[in-house]
Parts: structure tokens; C-alpha cells; sequence
């Protein structure tokens, strides 16, 4: 039994991060059709944020609550500046949008190496998040609970607000026709501004839950914005539900075969399925009639 | 009915998205040699018959032309059965020359290794479609340059390259001048003698002046079908689509190209 | 799609113009280089040849064909790893097994190292094997029409598969540490400067091969099918080509190419290992290609020589800096100049007798 | 008419191209594939002499290889203030390595032929020195390579002045030996260091009646270790043994803590954390062991000196480890050598190597002229919470060298 | 109310509408008719800030609006109903309707007002827009406009493509609409007789020129047609 709780558990857990900056990547690629390679680095950001906010507010049980806001914000603004700076002038041109954002994350990455070092630094967990449940045999880390807990209250946020809220419908409206939401009095500039915001400080919080499972370091975005995207484009374009599917079957997936082979192959294992997947339903797990990114 | 041994047979077809019946049921026999126009207002389903026809979404029914039934094959391979059409918007390539275009269009008859040697010369046929459209002065412009109803004439062009034997045209004369209507009109006239050619149109002075066959579509089936004559004394035509013909003017405002260009962007 | 906007000096470029470029390089690649620098340098060029002869094949299939193959360096590593093995097994000596599978392994080999032992068959295999992979997997890829951003982050997906693959199979591959101390190139001493340089001058010949090879296909009517299929897929549909076959040969043809840099890259390197083919490596030699001017014939060439260049030459005077020009260069290049600097000549002799023109028409 | 002339055109210059890449094959072809010694540029003529500082200022290995960096520029300071090598001042020439295995290939055939260096210092990862090995000994130069590696190596044209395994595992082994450990489970990086160093653990510990209890690998820059903690948790081992690289270890030591392990359960003993990993892990690696030959807070009157003069250099707040010390040493040990020899002539240094010795902070190191490594002592620190190491097991005296494990009969190269 | 004073406007390298003079005074109502590709969307499209001018000017109140971005426009008071009964089909009725009232603080009474001007679309609120009709959808398209509280609302092509029983609805309500004094009407109707009774001024446009322009009224069919002959 516990061979099979614990891969289903930690993949759960890993999925719950993989959500998070999935989340963020379904809005900023799958509305806006921004393909943004420097999200990765933006969950960084939040990382660090995490770290930084730690250094201020000593208080460990505090800080990681007070983090997910700041993370938000801090990667949020960084979203909202490169959408500002460069991306506004190239929604016409969205392959162009993926090499620029390459050339964005790598200044990121290097800015972060050089501004806090290569090694990385520690995250403490707030006490509150010590210890572990025994689940079958499987110590199940409160910090991974609490992943999927955040990963919880970041979709039903996003539900909430595409779907509730009348900036949602903005968001909603802005994607079906452009100059139509323009007629309507919607400034749509306003519109992909706030959108990408939100996306990338979606980015942030998943920089709380990385940080607190692997503290931080310059690289780490690297390691998740091939398999988020991945977790966008299997899910479906627009999807909620199909991302939140993908992402938990990307971290359930990955986990057993981790647990079966090694973590190498589980890697090369999993990206050879969402390939295959790919061929069998290239429109992903849930399909909606849209216009295509090509 | 004499005239034409080649013929183009729809039977039932059917095009269903998502429970909404675009074309439902449609029956047509369309045969070489006359010019058939297909009329009705705007959703009747009108091109998304001719995207069936063409492999453009799927359908359901039965299309046969010669020994193939359309609606398994995919666009190439439709293409390649001798079933060519034009698009509502012309698309030719821009930035090829008007000859590169039409030469291009010739591809379908060359064996795939040919592909890899560059053009030697002009072949007879390219040379014959660019007589055809009256563009041989303009062989070597860019074909982005050209207005727009040249675009609509080198697109039927690139048809004549690929020896379409059935032509599908969609709306070939939007946004054309009277004079261009007329040379239009004609020339599909002379090609259409050993063609099936299918053109959707709104522009009933054009429709009058060079329809064999007009069929009328409305809400994705056949209302009904005849000469000019025949379909104008019908008095459901009157109600659904020309019931205000007498009153209006160039009855319909379809997308203009730049119009069109312009909601692209 | 600006950069393929035919200037005439661009038309010029594509027919005679560009066989004197080609020319002209080749001129500066194989005469004037070996004169003038030291074996040192030479031997850099050589590496960075061998970027371009890759880059040449991401011009044609990213410039001329649409598709962003952001995983290039899956076959570029096909091609290094390929002629690694073979001067592996030429440094191991008939019959015996290279050093680092004792170290690693339990000093078997596997058997699929076997065949690599001949030449004749590692020199078919750097041509055939990242065909037949590029063929595979393109056409599973694009016959199910993906494209654009999907293509791409696929791709990439693809070369940092395939590196996790190679750090994984150290006991075959070398893992991390990747094939390197090749003391002989088919029987040539690499450590005689002679022997260098006839290296580096079969990879500067291999690049002007390429060149031709693009150039010619440039020219042909594939070349104007191929350009017609980035621009409007749908459309080349309805001349009776499937768009994806036309595409295709595109894929394969760079990932030829790409193979053929990295089997070069091996030997004046002295190495190959997941580092040079992961999706970093990948992502480089795109930059060289927009550098360079994506859909232009040498652009991709001397952009990929000159990130090459760049690489070397920057981190000697500026070591902490690297990344932050190599970001700069994406994001300069790409918002500014998409269509690279090969589009700027063109652009400024365009721009010179237009003013005349506008004056003239003011006048009037 | 035009196209046929193109096609002249074209297949002339098709065949012009082939010519040229013919007639420049004529390379010579020499029967015995052995290192035709290029002559020695080396310029030993003037009151300086050119050294190359070869180590990774950019990339993912930057922070590592720096601190190395600081502790040779550190010794060649000392050294010209000293009087220089010979009575030549050092005139250090820096590379950059960037973290990529063919650069360091490409800079040090620059250092080596372009500027014409006496000896190189640097290096890293076992990948930058397979790179610079056939380089290095293709010019017939010298290296000086200051990590502790996985053995298995001797070149003419090297120096290894960190640990081979005999230094550092069989004596972390051999520790583990003396608590009474029955069970071992073995985590590391995937990649060449952890394989081999766990080929060796499992044989060793076989030669030992440790049962190994299991082995995991994980990709170089994978953060999630949960997976394998589980099977940790799961094994229950006496000792993890862990040949984790860099920042991959944050993630390790985190998801261990989360799931209920630590040093009193199943306590880690590590072989590439040292002073300046540790603090990435903060309070969660306190109490976790780590084998090594250098700690800072090794009392030895050298390593005052060394601690002092490294600290009133780069800040008080900087730590030394072992690659550092290494890396410190070596420069040392070169001067000692060259100055034997009387000469910076390869060969001639080559020949006097054997049995010069340095009083590092480590102790007092002697040179083996048979495999070019160093007899070094083997330390286990134990990481306290000031992320400090305080030494609590030592090997008896220097172990000699022995990178191809040959005094150790349970070893068997060719078994899995 | 809305003035456009020489104003050009183009795609790419082709223009398409040349130098157009057109005024719609305050409260009144103003056709614009043409054959097909004369460029009356393209006017319309610059008028409402779709597309950027070349040259010229445009005024609303006065107000110099010729580099303002569409939803400013819409905030002065500029409604723009385009055509193809356009709406945003992801969203149902209602939410097409509350996007656009959501903003104001009488919101609720507004959607209210304007569902008691068209009953049809009350009993279609929870419906998806893609999937009503097309007689339907115009009639959302116009609601949805009314309710950004328009002084001037710029028509394109109102019944176009859509079923003759509606045709008539519609034309009934754009009849209302064109008499209210509080509210200016620029309309571009193929349906000349319709178009002409409508408004009280017409404007001819051919291949992107004003050619003929005068008062509205029956009485105009006659010039208008000989207008559109040439």
C-alpha cells in the first residue's frame, strides 16, 4: 500500500506546484497567447521573495503567510513591466514573444546569481508547518500539504475571478474580440496589463511553495517552465480544469516512475508520454474551439 | 444537360458543429460546362458547403466527383482530384512574383524531385493562365502589390495552373468595378466551358448577367434551384433573400479584402 | 514578414549575389584565416563553423520554413555523439573498450557501440540516423499540424529529454562528463597542428557545402513552396501539397545539418557532452540565427560565427557578463531587428533613394 | 539560357569548395598516435613568469569556482610579496571557464599556446577535467587540479591536489566502520562523481559487513526529493551516505527534515558539502557529518595564517573549505617544485616532483612523482549551528595516494 | 456632434478612404451609403478609433478625438454597433450585457431599460451569445451599445444578413433611435429607401470619396441612385 500512497502523495504535492505556475501560464499563454519563457524566472522571483521577506520579518510562523502576498506583487510587477516594456509591442508576432522572454530570463537569472548568489539560500518553515502526517505509511510533510493548499486557494482565485468578477469578463471579452471590447468601453491595454499582472504573480506564489519544498536558487525556474508549459498545452488552451488535470497527472506520473526507475529516466519517461499524448490529442485533454497560437 | 460528361454529385451533406447544422441535407448536381452561382443571405451556409466540398471541416453525407467522394479526402488530395477554389479574401502569396505564383500552382503535375531544381523557363501552361487573366504585363510584380480584384483574377489563374476541373469561387467579384464584374464574368464564361464551376455571389446584377444555374440556399438547405428567372419568380427567394432587391442597391456588404485585412489585424 | 520582403538588393542576394557571398566567405573561411591566426584561434573558428554549419539548417527550416526548432541540439549532439564514439573506440584500439566504461561500468560494451567501430559506418550514421529521427518525430509532429508555439516548446522539451538522457546513461554515454580525449581523427594525430587544421577546414568546407545546399534550395521551387507554407499554410493546401511533407524535408534537412556541425564539433572541441547539445546549447545557436537575420542565406551563418566569437571574446573581458549581453542580444535583436542584421543592409540602401523620391514628389 | 549558365555557376563552385577542403586534407598522418610535443613557448626569460588562473567566474558552477579563484590569487600574492617563484614575480593570466566542459578545453589551449603560461590552476567538475586533460597533455603543460575527484586517474601532465577516493571515501567508509554502522543507503547527484564513489562504497561496504539498503540518483538540478526521502523513511538506514552536488542538496536535506529524518535517526554523511554549501541549508544540516581533508577549523599554525590573510583579503564574514585550501596549496606546491628543480621546464618539474612537500593548513602535504597526487589526511567534521565543522574522527597520519585503488584487493574495477 | 474633417485612412500600402468631409449634428441623423468596398466600414472603423487616420481630423463635441484610443471615444459618448452582429460568444447574454453596465452606478436599471426595449434577449439571459441567432445577436449588439449611454451611436450595416421578420423589428427600433433629440445617429445602410426615411442627411461614398451628399427624406432615393449609378 505505501508503495503506491507515497508516489501518489509526493506527486500530488509536485503537481500542486506544477499548478500553481501552470496557473499563471494558462492566463498570460492561453488568453493572451504570450508565450513568456521568463515566467520560470518570475517563480523565482517569488522564491526569493520568500527569502527576502524572511530577512525582514524574523518571525518564521509570519513571514511565509506575509510572503504569498509580496511574491505576488513583486512578481507580478516584474510581469507587468516586461509587458510594459516589451511584450506590448509584439502581440503580433507571439513566436518572437517566446525568444525575447528567453533573453528576459536569462537577465533575470544572471541578475539573481550575481544579487544573492549562486548557491542559493534557505528557507525556514514557519513552525505551524512542522512535522508530518502518516498517511499509509507515507510521512506526508505538512509544507507539501500546504502546497496543495495554496494551489487550491490560487485556482479558486483565478476561477473567482475570470468567471465572477466583472474584470474577469473584461479578461473573457478582451479574448473573444479585441476591437469589440474596445467599442464596448473596455480599455483592453488596461486589460493585458492586469491580466499579465495577474499571470505572473501567479508566478510569484508558486515561488512561495518552491521555496518552501527547495529553497531558492537562480536556476530553479528553470526546472519548471518546460513541464508547465507542457501542463498548459495537455490541458487545453483555456482549460481550467484540463490544467489542473494535466498537472496532476504530469506530478503523479513523474512521481511513480521516479519511484519504479530513477529520477532521470522518470524525466525522459514523462516527456516522451506528454509527446505521445500530444499526437493522440494535440488539442489537449479538454477542447474548446478557439483560434490557434500558430 | 448534354453538354457535360464530367459532373460534381452532393448528396445529403451534412456539416454539424456542435449541434448546430450549418449545411443540413444539401442535394446538388452540379455539372461541367454552365456557370452555377450560389445565392442566399449571410449564414445560409453558402461557404461552409464549398469548405466541406474543399476538406476545410468535416462533413457528413456524400460528394463525388469522378471516382473520389470528397468528403474522406483530405485538401491536398482534393486538390489533386481536380477540385480547386478561391477564398472570399483572396490569398495569394505576396511576396512571389505573379509568375512565382501561378508557376507555384503548377507543383500538383511535377514529381516531387522536380521540386528541388529551380524554374527553367516558363511552361506553356503557366504562360496560358497568365494570357487568360490578362496579367502578363504585371508577371513580375510582387503579387502583394496588386489591386484587388488582380488578386481575385490570379488566384482563378493559379486554378487554371492546377487544371481544376471543378472550380469553387467564393464571391470572385466582391469589391470589383463594374468593368472588372464584366471581364470577370467572361472570363469565367470561356473557361467554363470544359470546367464545373460553382460561384457563391451576392451581386445579382452579375448573378443575372452570366448565371446558368442558381441555386438558392437558406439556413443550410436547398430552398431551391433554376434558371435566374425561375429563382426570382419564387416567391420564398423574395421573402428570405431578394424580397428587398427591388429597394437596395449592390444588395450585399460583404467583407471588402481591405475591409476584411482590417478585422485581421 | 518584413525580412522577406523583396528588396532588390534581397532578390540580388538570392540569386548570383548570394554565390558571391558564399564565395566570398568561403575565401575568407579557407585561404585568409589559416594565414592569418593562430592555431589557437583557428581552432575556434573551427568550433564556431560548426555552429554555423548548424545554424545554416535552423536558417532553413526556422527562416524559410516557419517552424522555431528550439531542440537543434537533440541532433547536433546525434552527430557529435556518433563521431565521439567512433574516435572513442579508434583511441580504445581494435578489440578493446573505451577507458571511461571500465571506470563507470563493469567495462562491457554495449552493443549498439559495435557498428561505430567502423568509419564508413559512423560517417552514414551522422547523416542517416538524425534523418531518420527527424523524420520520425516530424512527422508525427507536424502531420498532427503542430505549430507555432506548440512546435516549439516541444521541440525544446525534446533537447532537454534528451540531455537528461545522456546524464543518465553514463555507463553508455559518459553521462555528464559526455565523450571526450580523442588523440585521433580517423588515423590523423589531433594533437598535430597540421592535422588541425585540415579539421578545421573540412568543417569550414562542410559549412560552405551547406551554404550551396540552402542556396540552391532557395532558389528552387521547394524553396518558393517552403517560404509559401510559412506564410499561409492553408493556402499551399489548396494547391495540392500537404503543407506538412513541404515542411518536413525542411525539418530533416536541418536536422542533417545540425548533425553534421555537432560530428565536426567533437573533434576540434575535444569533447562532447550534454552541456553542448542541452536546451541552453539549443537555445545559443537560435540566437545566432536571429542575430544573423533568420530568412536571409548568410545571416544565420555569420551570426552564428559571430554569437561564437562573441562568446569567447566577451567572457574573456567581461567573465560576470556573459549572460547578461547574451539576454540583451534576444531581446535587442528580436524587438528591434526580427529580421536580423543581414536586414539592415538592404534596408539602408532601400531607405536612400526613397528620400530622393519623396523630394521629387514633394516638388511636384 | 540563364538557368543553365546558374547551373554552370553553381557546380563550379561546388567543386571549387570540394577542392579546397581536399587539398587541405593533406594533414599528416603520424603512426604513432603519441603526443607530438609541440616546442614550449613558455617565456622564462624576464623577471615575471605567466601562470593561468582557469576557473568558472560565469554559470551555474561561477560561485564555487570563485572562492577558488580568491585563494590562488591569495597565494600568488603571498608569493610575489615573498619574492616570486625563482625570483620571477607571478603574473597571473584569468580565465573563465563558464561552467562549460569545451570552454575550459578552448581556454586552456589559449592559456597553454596563445599566452603561453607555465602551469594552469583550476578546474571544477570531473567533466572541465576530462576537457582539459587531452588539451593539457596534447601540449605537454601542466595542470593543477584542486577538488577532490573520483579517482581513477593519473596523468604525467596533471597534479591532483584535493582527494582522490582513498582519501576521502574509504575514510568516511572507515568512520561509518567505527560507529557500528550495519546499514547504508546511498544518495547522490546523477552523474560520474556519486557513480563511481557509490561503485567503490558498495564494495567497500561489502569488505565491511555494511549492507547497502539502497540507491538513489536524481538530475543534477532537481530540487524534488521526496521520492526518494520516502524510501528513505522507508529503509530506515543506520547512515545515509550522500554525493549530492551544489544546490541539489537544499532540497535533499529539506525533504529529509519534512519527513521526520535527522541526525538521530538516520544521520547523513556528506562528501560535497563543505563551508560554503552549508549555509544554504541554515539550521536543517546541523549535526550532519562531512568527510573531508580540510576543515576552517582545523588547528594547525599554517591555517591561522591561511584564515587570517584570506579573511583581511576578501571580508571576515568569508569561510575557507577544502577546495579552497587545495587550490592554495597547490600554487605552493608548485613553487616548491619549480624551485627544486631550478627550472619551469615541464619535464624537469616532472622529474623533481617526487616527495616535495608544503606545510598547508591542512597539515604538511607531500607530492607522490608517481601518480602526481598528494598524501592528505582524512577528516570527518561534524556541522554545528554555526555551520562549522568540528572534527571528531581522523585517519591515522597522511594516507598516500591511490587513485586507482591498488592496495585495496576487495576492489574489483570491472564488477557493477 | 461628430465632425470629420478631411480625413484618410488606409491598410498597408493601399489607402482607402480619401479626404472625407462629414459632420453629424447634434440629435440628428446621418446615412452613408455605397457600393460594396467603397469604404464605408474603413470610415466608420476610423470615426470609432479602429483604425488609425492618415491625415484629417476628428472632432466629437469639438473635441479634437483623433489620436484617443477607442474606449475614450466610448467614455465621451461615442456607441459603436459594428457589423456582423457581433457579441462575445463565450459569454451568455447577461454577462454581455453586464460587461458593459458593470461600471456605471445604475448599472442594474440600465440593463433593465434596455431589456425592456428589446423583451426578445430576457427570456435568452443565461444563454451563451454564440449560440442565439443572428436577428438575436443584433439585437444584443444594439442593447449592449445602449448601454454605454451613447450621444452618438455609429451603425454599420444594422440589418445586414438578417432574417426579413426581424429586418423589420430592427429597422423599427433604429427608427426610434434616429428621432430621439438626445441622441445623434451615423448610419451606414445598404437599404437605401430604409436609410433615407431614417435620417435626415446622406452622404455618398464611391472607392473612398464623398461623391454626392444632401438632405434626407423619400424624396432623395431618386438623386442617391443616380449617385451610385455613376
Amino acid at each position: 500500500m505505501e508503495s503506491f500512497t507515497t508516489p501518489l502523495l509526493t506527486g500530488t504535492s509536485t503537481g500542486a506546484i506544477l499548478l500553481i505556475a501552470a496557473l499563471g501560464l494558462a492566463l498570460t499563454f492561453g488568453q493572451m497567447g504570450v508565450i513568456n519563457m521568463a515566467h520560470g524566472e518570475f517563480l523565482m522571483a517569488g522564491a526569493y521573495t520568500t527569502y527576502l521577506t524572511q530577512q525582514v520579518v524574523s518571525s518564521a510562523d509570519v513571514s511565509v503567510l506575509l510572503a504569498i502576498p509580496v511574491a505576488f506583487l513583486v512578481a507580478g510587477l516584474l510581469g507587468l513591466a516586461l509587458e510594459a516594456g516589451i511584450i506590448r509591442w509584439m502581440y503580433h508576432r507571439p513566436l518572437d514573444t517566446l525568444l525575447v522572454t528567453v533573453g528576459v530570463g536569462m537577465v533575470l537569472q544572471q541578475l539573481a546569481k550575481d544579487l544573492f548568489g549562486a548557491q542559493g539560500d534557505p528557507v525556514r518553515e514557519p513552525g505551524w508547518l512542522q512535522g508530518n502526517l502518516t498517511v499509509l505509511g507515507y510521512h506526508w510533510p505538512y509544507t507539501r500539504m500546504f502546497t496543495i493548499v495554496l494551489a487550491v486557494v490560487a485556482l479558486g482565485g483565478l476561477a473567482a475571478l475570470l468567471k465572477r468578477t466583472r474584470f474577469g469578463r473584461q479578461i473573457r471579452a478582451t479574448v473573444q474580440n479585441r476591437d469589440l471590447a474596445e467599442t464596448m468601453g473596455i480599455s483592453t491595454r488596461r486589460v493585458d496589463r492586469i491580466t499579465f499582472f495577474v499571470g505572473s504573480g501567479l508566478a510569484g506564489v508558486g515561488g512561495v511553495a518552491v521555496a518552501l519544498a527547495s529553497g531558492t536558487n537562480p536556476t530553479l525556474g528553470t526546472s519548471y517552465i518546460i513541464p508547465a508549459f507542457l501542463v498548459v498545452v495537455a490541458g487545453g488552451l483555456g482549460q481550467l480544469r484540463g490544467t489542473v488535470l494535466a498537472a496532476w497527472l504530469v506530478g503523479v506520473v513523474t512521481a511513480f516512475l521516479t519511484d519504479w526507475f530513477s529520477g532521470s529516466t522518470a524525466q525522459v519517461i514523462t516527456f516522451a508520454l506528454v509527446v505521445v499524448f500530444l499526437q493522440v490529442r494535440p488539442q489537449g485533454l479538454f477542447t474548446v474551439r478557439t483560434r490557434g497560437l500558430a | 444537360m448534354s453538354r457535360g460528361r464530367d459532373y460534381l454529385e452532393v448528396r445529403g451533406l451534412t456539416v454539424d458543429f456542435d449541434g448546430f447544422k450549418a449545411v443540413d441535407g444539401v442535394d446538388l448536381t452540379l455539372l461541367q460546362g454552365r456557370l452555377h452561382f450560389l445565392i442566399g443571405p449571410n449564414g445560409a451556409g453558402k461557404t461552409t458547403l464549398v469548405d466541406a466540398l474543399t476538406g476545410l471541416v468535416p462533413g457528413t453525407g456524400l460528394a463525388r466527383y469522378g471516382a473520389h467522394d470528397l468528403l474522406g479526402l483530405k485538401p491536398h488530395r482534393i486538390v489533386r482530384a481536380g477540385v480547386g477554389r478561391t477564398f472570399q479574401t483572396a490569398t495569394v502569396f505576396e511576396e512571389l512574383s505573379v509568375l512565382q505564383n501561378l508557376d507555384i500552382a503548377g507543383g500538383v503535375h511535377r514529381r516531387a524531385w522536380q521540386l528541388a531544381l529551380p524554374r527553367r523557363g516558363v511552361p506553356a501552361y503557366v504562360d496560358d493562365a497568365l494570357d487568360a487573366i490578362g496579367l502578363g504585363d504585371l508577371r513580375d510584380r510582387p503579387a502583394g502589390v496588386l489591386a484587388h480584384g488582380q488578386k481575385q483574377w490570379l488566384e482563378i489563374g493559379m486554378l487554371l495552373v492546377q487544371d481544376a476541373r471543378v472550380m469553387l469561387l467564393d464571391e470572385p467579384v466582391a469589391g470589383m468595378s463594374a468593368e472588372e464584374r464584366e471581364a470577370t464574368g467572361e472570363l469565367l464564361q470561356r473557361i467554363g466551358r470544359e470546367r464545373t464551376i460553382v460561384v457563391i455571389e451576392h451581386d445579382m446584377e452579375f448573378v443575372r448577367r452570366f448565371a446558368d444555374t442558381v441555386t438558392v440556399m437558406h439556413a443550410g438547405r436547398v430552398l431551391t434551384e433554376g434558371t435566374v428567372a425561375e429563382v426570382q419568380a419564387d416567391e420564398r427567394v423574395q421573402e428570405v433573400y431578394l424580397g428587398r432587391t427591388t429597394d437596395a442597391v449592390g444588395v450585399d456588404p460583404e467583407a471588402v479584402a481591405a475591409e476584411a485585412a482590417g478585422e485581421g489585424a | 514578414m518584413s525580412a522577406a520582403r523583396r528588396t532588390p538588393l534581397a532578390t540580388a542576394l538570392r540569386g548570383w549575389g548570394g554565390l558571391l557571398g558564399i564565395a566570398l566567405l568561403a575565401l575568407a573561411l579557407l585561404v585568409v584565416a589559416p594565414a592569418v591566426l593562430s592555431d589557437f584561434r583557428l581552432g575556434n573558428l573551427g568550433k564556431y563553423c560548426c555552429w554555423a554549419i548548424a545554424a545554416v539548417g535552423i536558417g532553413l527550416a526556422w527562416g524559410r520554413g516557419g517552424m522555431l526548432v528550439m531542440g537543434q541540439g537533440v541532433f547536433f549532439g546525434i552527430g557529435g555523439y556518433a563521431m565521439a564514439m567512433h574516435l572513442k573506440l579508434e583511441a580504445a584500439g581494435p578489440g578493446n573498450v573505451p577507458d571511461f566504461m571500465q571506470l563507470y561500468g563493469d567495462g562491457t560494451m554495449p552493443g549498439w557501440w559495435e557498428p561505430f567501430r567502423s568509419g564508413a559506418f559512423t560517417l552514414v550514421a551522422i547523416v542517416v540516423l538524425p534523418a531518420l529521427v527527424a523524420l520520425v518525430l516530424g512527422y508525427a509532429i507536424l502531420k498532427r499540424r503542430v505549430r507555432g508555439a506548440y512546435f516549439a516548446i516541444l521541440n525544446q522539451a525534446l533537447a532537454v529529454t534528451f540531455a537528461t538522457l545522456l546524464v543518465a546513461t553514463i555507463k553508455q554515454t559518459g553521462g555528464f562528463n559526455g565523450l571526450n580525449s580523442f588523440p585521433t581523427f580517423f588515423g590523423y594525430n589531433l594533437y598535430d597542428p597540421v592535422n588541425k587544421q585540415m579539421i578545421y577546414s573540412i568543417a569550414a568546407g562542410l559549412l560552405i557545402a551547406c551554404l550551396l545546399v540552402v542556396w540552391h534550395l532557395g532558389r528552387s521551387r521547394f524553396g518558393e513552396l517552403l517560404v509559401a507554407t510559412r506564410d499561409a499554410e492553408e493556402r499551399v493546401r489548396f494547391l495540392g501539397h500537404d503543407p506538412a511533407n513541404i515542411k518536413l524535408v525542411a525539418f530533416v534537412a536541418a536536422a542533417v545539418m545540425a548533425s553534421i556541425g555537432g560530428a565536426m564539433f567533437a573533434p576540434i572541441a575535444g569533447i562532447i557532452s550534454p552541456s553542448d547539445v542541452n536546451a541552453a546549447a539549443s537555445i545559443l545557436l537560435i540566437a545566432g540565427v536571429a542575430l544573423g537575420g533568420r530568412a536571409s542565406l548568410l545571416g544565420p551563418a555569420l551570426g552564428a560565427i559571430a554569437v561564437g566569437y562573441g562568446q569567447s571574446a566577451l567572457s574573456e573581458s567581461f567573465p560576470n557578463h556573459w549572460s547578461y549581453f547574451q539576454g540583451a542580444l534576444f531581446i535587442v535583436v528580436i524587438l528591434l531587428i526580427p529580421a536580423g542584421l543581414a536586414s539592415l543592409p538592404p534596408r539602408l540602401w532601400a531607405a536612400l533613394p526613397r528620400r530622393g523620391r519623396t523630394r521629387k514628389a514633394a516638388t511636384a | 539560357m540563364s538557368t543553365s549558365r546558374t547551373r554552370l555557376a553553381a557546380s563550379t563552385a561546388a567543386a571549387l569548395a570540394a577542392a579546397l577542403v581536399l587539398s587541405s586534407c593533406g594533414g599528416s598522418k603520424s603512426d604513432d598516435g603519441s603526443a607530438a610535443a609541440a616546442d614550449s613557448c613558455v617565456d622564462t626569460s624576464g623577471d615575471t613568469i605567466k601562470l593561468g588562473f582557469l576557473n568558472s567566474t560565469s554559470g551555474a558552477m561561477a560561485i564555487s569556482e570563485q572562492t577558488v579563484r580568491d585563494s590562488l590569487l591569495l597565494a600568488a600574492k603571498e608569493i610575489n610579496a615573498d619574492g616570486g617563484i625563482l625570483g620571477k614575480q607571478i603574473e597571473p593570466v584569468e580565465e573563465d571557464g563558464a561552467s562549460d566542459p569545451a570552454v575550459f578545453a578552448e581556454k586552456i589551449g589559449k592559456l597553454l599556446t596563445s599566452d603561453c603560461v607555465a602551469a594552469v590552476f583550476g578546474g571544477w567538475t570531473s567533466a572541465s577535467r576530462k576537457a582539459m586533460l587531452p588539451v593539457v597533455e596534447g601540449s605537454n603543460g601542466l595542470l593543477f587540479y584542486p577538488v577532490q575527484y573520483e579517482g581513477l586517474e593519473a596523468s604525467e601532465n596533471i597534479y591532483y591536489t584535493g582527494a582522490t577516493t582513498n582519501q576521502q571515501i574509504i575514510p568516511a567508509m572507515d568512520f561509518l566502520a567505527s560507529k557500528g554502522v550495519k546499514t547504508l543507503f546511498l544518495a547522490g547527484s546523477d552523474y560520474v562523481f556519486p557513480r563511481t564513489a557509490n561503485k567503490i562504497i558498495k564494495q567497500y561496504a561489502a569488505e565491511l559487513g555494511i549492507e547497502i539498503v539502497g540507491e538513489e540518483y536524481v538530475p543534477l538540478d532537481s530540487d524534488d526529493w521526496s521520492t526518494q526521502v520516502a524510501k528513505i523513511v522507508k529503509a530506515k538506514p543506520d547512515f545515509v551516505f550522500n554525493t549530492i552536488n551544489g544546490s541539489s542538496n537544499v532540497g535533499f536535506i529539506k525533504a529529509y527534515y519534512e519527513q521526520g529524518l535527522g541526525p538521530d535517526t538516520s544521520p547523513i554523511i556528506s562528501v560535497s558539502i563543505a563551508e560554503e554549501e552549508a549555509p544554504a541549508m541554515g539550521k536543517d544540516v546541523t549535526g550532519q557529518f562531512a568527510a573531508w581533508n580540510y576543515f576552517q577549523s582545523v588547528e594547525t599554525p599554517a591555517n591561522e595564517a591561511f584564515i587570517e590573510a584570506f579573511q583581511a583579503e576578501y571580508g571576515a564574514d568569508r569561510p575557507t573549505s577544502d577546495p579552497m585550501e587545495a587550490a592554495y596549496t597547490s600554487l605552493y606546491l608548485y613553487k616548491n617544485i619549480v624551485e627544486k628543480a631550478e627550472s619551469f621546464d615541464v619535464d624537469d618539474v616532472n622529474a623533481a616532483s617526487d616527495g616535495v612537500s608544503f606545510d598547508a593548513p591542512e597539515g604538511t602535504v607531500t607530492i607522490d612523482g608517481e601518480n602526481h597526487h598528494i598524501a592528505k589526511t582524512g577528516l570527518i567534521g561534524r556541522i554545528n549551528a554555526e555551520n562549522q565543522f568540528d572534527v571528531v574522527w581522523s585517519s591515522e597520519g597522511p594516507i598516500e595516494p591511490d587513485p586507482f585503488l591498488e592496495g585495496y584487493d576487495w576492489w574489483d574495477p570491472s564488477a557493477e | 456632434m461628430l465632425e470629420l474633417r478631411g480625413v484618410s485612412v488606409g491598410y498597408g500600402r493601399t489607402a482607402v478612404v480619401h479626404d472625407v468631409d462629414l459632420e453629424v449634428p447634434t440629435g440628428g441623423a446621418v446615412a452613408v451609403m455605397g457600393h460594396n468596398g467603397a469604404g464605408k466600414t474603413t470610415l466608420l472603423r476610423a470615426a470609432v478609433g479602429l483604425l488609425p487616420v492618415r491625415s484629417g481630423t476628428i472632432l466629437l463635441d469639438g473635441v479634437d478625438v483623433t489620436r484617443m484610443r477607442p474606449h475614450q471615444r466610448v467614455r465621451r459618448g461615442l456607441g459603436y454597433v459594428p457589423q456582423g452582429q457581433l457579441c462575445f460568444p463565450q459569454l451568455t447574454t447577461l454577462e454581455n450585457l453586464r460587461l458593459v453596465a458593470d461600471g456605471r452606478p445604475d448599472g442594474a436599471r440600465l440593463v433593465d431599460e434596455v431589456l425592456d426595449t428589446f423583451p426578445a434577449l430576457r427570456g435568452l439571459l443565461p444563454r451563451k451569445a454564440g449560440l442565439l441567432s443572428g436577428g438575436q445577436r443584433q439585437q444584443l449588439a444594439i442593447a449592449r451599445t445602449l448601454l454605454t449611454q451613447p450621444r452618438l451611436l455609429v451603425l454599420d450595416e444594422p440589418t445586414e444578413g438578417i432574417q426579413p421578420n426581424v429586418v423589420a423589428e430592427i429597422e423599427e427600433v433604429i427608427a426610434a433611435l434616429t428621432a430621439r433629440d438626445d441622441l445623434s445617429v451615423l448610419l451606414v445602410e445598404q437599404h437605401v429607401g430604409f436609410a433615407l426615411r431614417a435620417t435626415g442627411r446622406y452622404y455618398v461614398l464611391e472607392s473612398g470619396r464623398v461623391t454626392s451628399s444632401g438632405s434626407g427624406g423619400p424624396g432623395a432615393v431618386a438623386d442617391v441612385r443616380a449617385a451610385m449609378a455613376v
